[in-house]
């Protein structure tokens, strides 16, 4: 197939190719690292995530509308705004989900799973009945549209270098919060051992809940940044859901880093087969090679053997 | 196979240079010991020694790194857990573990040496020999008015007797029990001991046990670990006087 | 109003036949209305649900699931024209009452629910579904009980019924002339096809690739790709854009999906008011979602946009303004879902019955002449006759019409030529 | 009394003779056609919760990809009477006579390989047994011999419904695609769509339905079903008995693989047609909650909570369909938080005291198998 073009054609080819790669990875990113947190450090199966995601939307949203109507001035610098925004609403929502759902359910994660879906029931239809069931079209500010020219062929996408910066630092600072402060610790000792935790003077209800807003909240910046790429409507957030846990349990559930390494990989084998197959078939033999892979090596691919 | 010679006589149970390691951490570290007929060894040896680790790879359930466990000239390292067990070799666990959701009949009923296979059991007949054995055993263990009482609602002594009746109606040629009168009250471990000793009979048994009175009342052999390695072996008398073992174990 | 034109003669005939100027009293008076209102018995000798005063039809579309997005359209306008009917004096005198059921996007749901309607509510036609899918899953009830399908949405062809009648355009329709200007227009040669994976986008792409090849001199289709419902990953596609360089990218991308793909495609760079690029898919309710700067300056082509200027189209986008919003917009399936009450009134008038066989019977030839779309009529294969327009998207979420079929075209479900 | 937990014994006999009863006499009087065949539709979702009371219920395996089997049943029998429907003489004015109109969109010419064998009325039977206990076979295997289990299995199986989907629809040269495999006609001969087939097709399936619910009965009462509680609870402690887990754990995904199976082949020629929609995420989870609230341990109680919710859909769909996801939703939360045993366990704590009482039965034969179940179920209430 690469007959008729000339090399030229072909190097920025490949290196726009790898550029899409790259943006499906920060995306994958984005999307899995609340699960990761929730469903790997937690154990908690989270099956209305994508809902917490669509809520971020929704918030950018109303925060465009609300920009643009009355604060046209500052409009450029909304989306900063409806990201700070979306993290709260989500994060507000997941909190309030833990309390009045989630903590009675820990030592039953396959419940949870049941619980969250109709969490998600509920949601959807919330969404539809407060929001109407068409999408709604976000506007976003100029400066986060078209594309840097790099060369003549060669063209990064604004949004999609966004995401990624984004992607980047929200890593990082789950990542510090996570393994470097006294809070990550706590969450990290509270899911090993819940009644010792308790007993050394770790606030463990207060502990989950936080986990649990933190998780929720990020789906909601993901939500938030996924309007500049996605739709958003009542039922988006189911698109996302097979994904995202596919990623974290790839990844093995317990490591950040394994999420991390299994969003770069599936993204990679996804857009470099959607390249040379059909959109479905890239998308049926990537999941097909996970499948197998988790089949062949269930753990995941990043996790510490460890004795029982 | 890794064997590393061949052994003076037939043991029933050779382990040769067993090690494995956890991320580099070597719980078991090139181990040797022999285990003959009708022996009754005992492993001591201080926490994280890596005693328990010994039970989990010899009944397969922890894959061992390198070494051999020959029984009765199997080679177990290859072998999976059920066929270890279909071999001849029982286990006991640290912490009770039976049903919960089961009876005491039940709970016995599925150790019985029959009906292991899918299709076995879909077809398994409840029949005079299985309900002979069971009431057998459960009148041994001391369980024999529970028979019909779910297996959650047993003290933690009666459990644990519940899984040494399990294995008893197994009967296997090695026994292996992790820590038997761990945390029972006196009078139940006057009971266990009373129990254990009638069931070691005509069998090989491999334990785990910290009471050291309870150790010198059972063992022919004992074997002490200390940091994933034999330490001392020999007799209870030998091993009591043995300088090293003073230093790290019996010491404190 | 839609049809002041049709309430005026319907006005007049009332008029001739009762000498009662004022019709909406038509209704208080019984035995006058008896001598406008044949009897119950005389139109309707299958059981139908009518009496001397009502007849129930159902709507049938999807309140819930994915498909709430697209069908809402279809609803208002059902809505819309059954009241507009009422006001006019309903049916052979009868008042025009719905049942309205949902399909919840599960096409299982929609063969049960339109069994419901013809069996227990006995409805004497369905106003309903919206995908292929839920149309092919009702098909055999509908066959089998023997009602009446009004099918809103322009869809892939390849079907003909004695109980349905489309109100969309079948794909040749729709496309080849569409094709046709794009070529002499734009001196198109090569063309990119980019669908979402289903029946619908396939065979359309089907059609449209055969007329290239095989009909047209000296164009060629570059590419072909197919994504899963819901997809939002389109940058792979985007840059095998980039590399074959085609002149018009030919989307037939549906649902949410088209949200992630315009976005994308602006974000990487591809402006389309250079890129030529023709969508069937798109709708002014789809440019909603999508918003109209992301689209502006595509191409989409069908038979309806909200921006004809024509006063039968003044009169209906006024009057679906007032009665579900300002802010709503109207779509081709939209338009289409309003003509199916309209057309079904004409046609149990013409056969003086509701029976299904006589509404079937009589469709052909059916001319609705007041549609917000211009004049339409129905065909022998229960399809109707209508012209092909191209508009261009403008960012206030729009389309301008920059091109009209001469004439009405003639739908053809089973091309020749194109199989 | 010693007698052994006997499979059907007096208690067992009661609770299904009423319902055959229920199925068998009182729906076909009390309900007309249209309805009828509604209450069949969803005794075929019955067939896989059943399945999942052996496999989620005592076993504690959770698939939420019991769409997967639903539909190879589904499309096994949807593909023989669209083989049918599909002869020369009825299709005979596409570009190639006698091969499915879907296929024929498609430009494909010939039909494939692995329609062939749908030919066969018999070996359509048969395969639909064959190809989900394979499946099942080959995807346990995978998993259980490397000891997949809990949330894992969950979210693979997941997503194995999820790549079924994609694969039904992206193929549908093959498999009809979104639309499915629609307008099926005869089963051999004899018209499928007519309201007297619709009876006769009632009640093949609510005794097909009881006849499945005997046997679940009787591995649930077998060891074999004592051995997937124990292996539930004490999976090592069942190892070291000298089982094969893995093969207990293949042997029950398959079992209720078959069992969706047969469901999806019924489901098929009640409803007409067979399609995508049945396959994915959705549906399979739904079918795991009409297992729960039918409670996940009671094979009666799965039959009446699949009845349940889907009496509850159609008639709140009717009238309130917006009110029915909110429904719905609320019913998930509630059967996990308030009623973790279902209908089940209602009917046991609050219903069947009062009855006991009256008849004076005495329940407290502890080899009873009915209230050993009961009790299971309440020890293991809490805890997975």
């Amino acid at each position: 197939m690469f007959g008729d073009y000339s090399l030229g054609d072909l190097g920025s080819i490949f290196a726009m190719q790898g550029f899409a790669g790259l943006i499906l990875f920060s995306v994958y990113v984005l999307m899995a690292l609340g699960l990761a947190i929730i469903f790997g450090q937690m154990g908690v199966i989270n099956m209305a995530h994508g809902e917490f995601m669509i809520l971020g939307a929704y918030v950018t949203y109303f925060c465009s509308e609300f920009f643009s109507a009355y604060l046209p001035s500052l409009f450029p610098g909304y989306f900063f705004v409806a990201m700070a925004l979306a993290f709260l609403a989500s994060g507000s929502l997941g909190m309030l989900v833990e309390w009045a759902l989630i903590k009675r359910l820990y030592k039953r994660p396959l419940d949870t799973l049941l619980a969250t879906w109709g969490l998600s029931l509920i949601l959807q239809q919330t969404y539809r009945s407060v929001f109407g069931p068409r999408e709604v079209g976000v506007v976003l500010p100029d400066w986060l549209l078209g594309s840097l020219p790099v060369t003549d062929t060669i063209e990064v996408p604004i949004n999609g270098v966004f995401v990624m910066c984004l992607t980047a630092l929200i890593t990082i600072a789950v990542g510090l919060l996570m393994y470097k402060a006294r809070w990550g610790r706590q969450v990290r000792a509270v899911v090993q051992n819940r009644v010792m935790a308790g007993a050394v003077g770790i606030d463990t209800e207060r502990v989950d809940r936080m986990t649990f807003g933190l998780g929720c909240g990020i789906a909601g910046v993901a939500g938030s940044a996924f309007t500049m790429i996605g739709s958003t409507g009542p039922t988006s957030g189911q698109l996302y859901i097979v994904d995202t846990f596919l990623i974290v349990v790839f990844g093995g559930a317990a490591s950040l880093f394994g999420t991390i390494a299994s969003a770069f990989s599936i993204s990679q084998t996804q857009s470099t087969l959607e390249f040379f197959l059909s959109g479905s078939m890239a998308k049926v033999i990537t999941l097909l090679t996970v499948v197998a892979i988790l089949m062949l090596r269930p753990q995941g691919l990043f996790t510490l053997k460890v004795r029982r | 196979m890794t064997t590393i010679g061949t052994p003076p006589k037939e043991y029933l149970l050779a382990v040769e240079g067993l090690t494995v390691s956890f991320d580099g951490f070597k719980a078991v570290n090139d181990l040797s010991f022999y285990v003959d007929e009708n022996e009754i060894r005992v492993i001591i040896g201080p926490n994280g020694a890596g005693k328990t680790t010994v039970l989990d790879l010899i009944c397969g359930k922890t894959k061992s790194s390198a070494g051999s466990i020959r029984f009765r000239e199997k080679e177990l390292t290859k072998m999976s857990e059920s066929q270890i067990v279909l071999a001849g070799v029982g286990r006991k666990f640290q912490t009770p573990s039976i049903y919960d959701d089961l009876t005491v009949f039940e709970n016995l009923e599925i150790s019985y040496p029959r009906g292991r296979s899918v299709l076995g059991a879909l077809t398994f007949k409840r029949d005079a020999a299985v309900r002979e054995r069971v009431a057998e055993v459960a009148e041994a263990i001391f369980l024999k008015d529970r028979l019909h009482d779910n297996a959650a609602f047993l003290s933690h002594g009666q459990k644990q007797w519940l899984e040494i009746g399990m294995l008893l109606i197994q009967d296997p040629e090695l026994l292996m029990l992790d820590e038997p009168v761990a945390g029972m009250s006196v009078s139940e471990r006057i009971k266990t001991a009373e129990l254990l000793n009638t069931i070691i009979k005509n069998r090989s048994v491999l334990v785990i046990e910290h009471d050291m009175k309870f150790v010198e009342d059972i063992a022919h052999k004992v074997t002490v670990l200390h940091q994933g390695k034999i330490l001392s072996e020999g007799s209870m008398e030998k091993v009591k006087n043995d300088p090293k073992v003073v230093e790290v174990y019996l010491g404190h | 109003m839609a049809g002041p034109d049709d309430q005026l003669q319907s006005r007049l005939r009332r008029q001739l036949l009762m000498g009662i100027a004022a019709a909406p009293l038509a209704g208080l008076f019984p035995k006058v209305a008896f001598a406008d209102t044949p009897a119950t018995s005389a139109v309707n000798t299958t059981g139908l649900a009518v009496t001397d005063t009502e007849v129930t039809v159902g709507i049938l579309h999807s309140v819930t699931g994915t498909m709430a997005i697209s069908e809402t359209g279809s609803i208002q306008a059902e809505k819309l024209a059954i009241s507009q009917i009422n006001e006019m004096g309903g049916v052979l005198g009868r008042k025009i009452k719905f049942v309205q059921e949902d399909g919840a996007s599960d096409w299982p749901t929609f063969a049960e629910k339109a069994k419901k309607l013809l069996v227990q509510d006995k409805v004497a036609a369905i106003m309903g579904c919206w995908t292929s899918a839920s149309r092919k899953a009702v098909l055999p009830v509908i066959e089998q009980y023997n009602g009446m399908l009004y099918y809103p949405t322009f869809y892939e062809g390849l079907e003909q019924s004695k109980n349905v009648i489309y109100t969309g355009q079948e794909a040749t329709q729709q496309i080849l002339a569409g094709l046709n200007w794009v070529v002499k227009e734009k001196g198109a040669k090569t063309f990119f096809f980019i669908g979402s994976d289903y029946i619908w986008p396939r065979t359309s792409n089907k059609i449209a690739r055969k007329h290239i090849e095989n009909f047209m001199k000296g164009t060629k289709v570059v590419g072909e790709e197919y994504f899963p419902l819901g997809h939002t990953q389109f940058n792979s596609v985007i840059n095998k854009l980039k590399l074959t360089k085609p002149d018009v990218i030919f989307t037939d991308v549906v649902g949410g999906s088209n949200v992630a793909f315009y976005k994308q495609l602006k974000a990487a760079g591809i402006n389309l008011e250079k890129q030529t690029l023709m969508t069937i898919s798109v709708t002014e309710d789809e440019i909603d979602g999508i918003g109209g700067d992301n689209i502006a300056g595509a191409y989409a082509c069908m038979k309806y946009f909200q921006s004809l200027d024509n006063p039968n189209n003044k009169e209906f986008v006024a009057a679906f303004k007032k009665m579900w919003g300002e802010k709503t917009v109207i779509g081709d399936v939209t338009q289409a879902a309003y003509l199916g009450p309209w057309l079904w009134k004409m046609t149990v008038e013409k056969a003086g019955s509701f029976d299904i066989d006589k509404i079937a019977a009589a469709s052909p030839g059916i001319e609705f002449t007041k549609a917000p779309e211009g004049y339409v009529k129905i065909h022998e294969n229960h399809h109707l006759w209508s012209r092909t327009r191209v508009g261009l998207a403008q960012k206030d979420g729009q389309f301008k019409v920059v091109y009209e079929s001469p004439d009405l075209i003639e739908p053809n479900p089973f091309p020749k030529g194109y199989q | 009394m010693k007698r052994a937990p006997s499979f059907m014994d007096l208690k067992d006999l009661i609770a299904v003779g009423l319902l055959a009863i229920i199925l068998i006499v009182v729906f076909p009087a009390l309900l007309d056609g249209f309805r009828l065949n509604l209450v069949a539709k969803y005794l075929t979702y019955a067939f896989v919760a059943v399945g999942l009371v052996l496999c989620w219920g005592l076993g504690g395996i959770l698939s939420l990809g019991q769409g997967v089997f639903f539909a190879l049943g589904g499309y096994g029998m949807a593909m023989y009477l669209k083989l049918e429907a599909s002869s020369v003489e009825n299709t005979k004015i596409q570009s190639t006579p006698g091969i499915p109109d879907f296929m024929d969109w498609n430009q494909i010419t010939e039909l494939p390989y692995f329609w062939q064998p749908f030919h066969s009325l018999p070996l359509t039977i048969l395969l639909i047994i064959l190809i989900p206990a394979l499946f099942g076979f080959v995807i346990g295997s995978a998993m259980f011999k490397r000891r997949v289990s809990g949330v894992y299995f969950a979210i693979i199986t997941q997503a194995l419904a999820a790549i079924a989907t994609i694969l039904i629809i992206g193929q549908q040269g093959y498999t009809g695609g979104v639309n499915g495999i629609t307008d099926l006609r005869t089963l051999h001969g004899w018209d499928i769509r007519t309201d007297s087939a619709k009876f006769i097709l009632y009640f093949v399936n609510a005794i097909l339905l009881l006849c499945i619910v005997g046997f679940a009965m009787y591995v649930r009462d077998s060891k074999l079903g004592r051995i997937l509680v124990a292996m539930r609870d004490k999976e090592d402690r069942v190892r070291f008995s000298g089982y094969s887990v893995a093969n207990f754990q293949i042997f029950v995904f398959c079992l209720a693989g078959v069992f969706a199976a047969i469901g999806g082949a019924m489901f098929t020629l009640n409803v007409g047609f067979m399609s995508p929609s049945l396959v994915g995420i959705v549906p399979s989870i739904e079918m795991v909650i009409f297992t729960a609230v039918g409670g996940r341990l009671s094979i009666l109680g799965a039959v009446y909570g699949t009845l349940a919710v889907n009496f509850a859909k159609t008639s709140l769909s009717e009238s309130f369909p917006e009110l029915w996801l909110l429904g719905l939703g609320g019913l998930f939360i509630a059967v996990v938080l308030v009623f973790p045993n279902g209908l089940a366990g209602i009917w046991r704590d609050y219903v069947q005291p009062h009855i006991d009482r009256a008849l004076k039965l005495n329940s407290k034969d502890p080899t009873d198998p009915a209230a050993n179940v009961a009790k299971q179920a309440a020890a293991a209430s809490p805890a997975e």
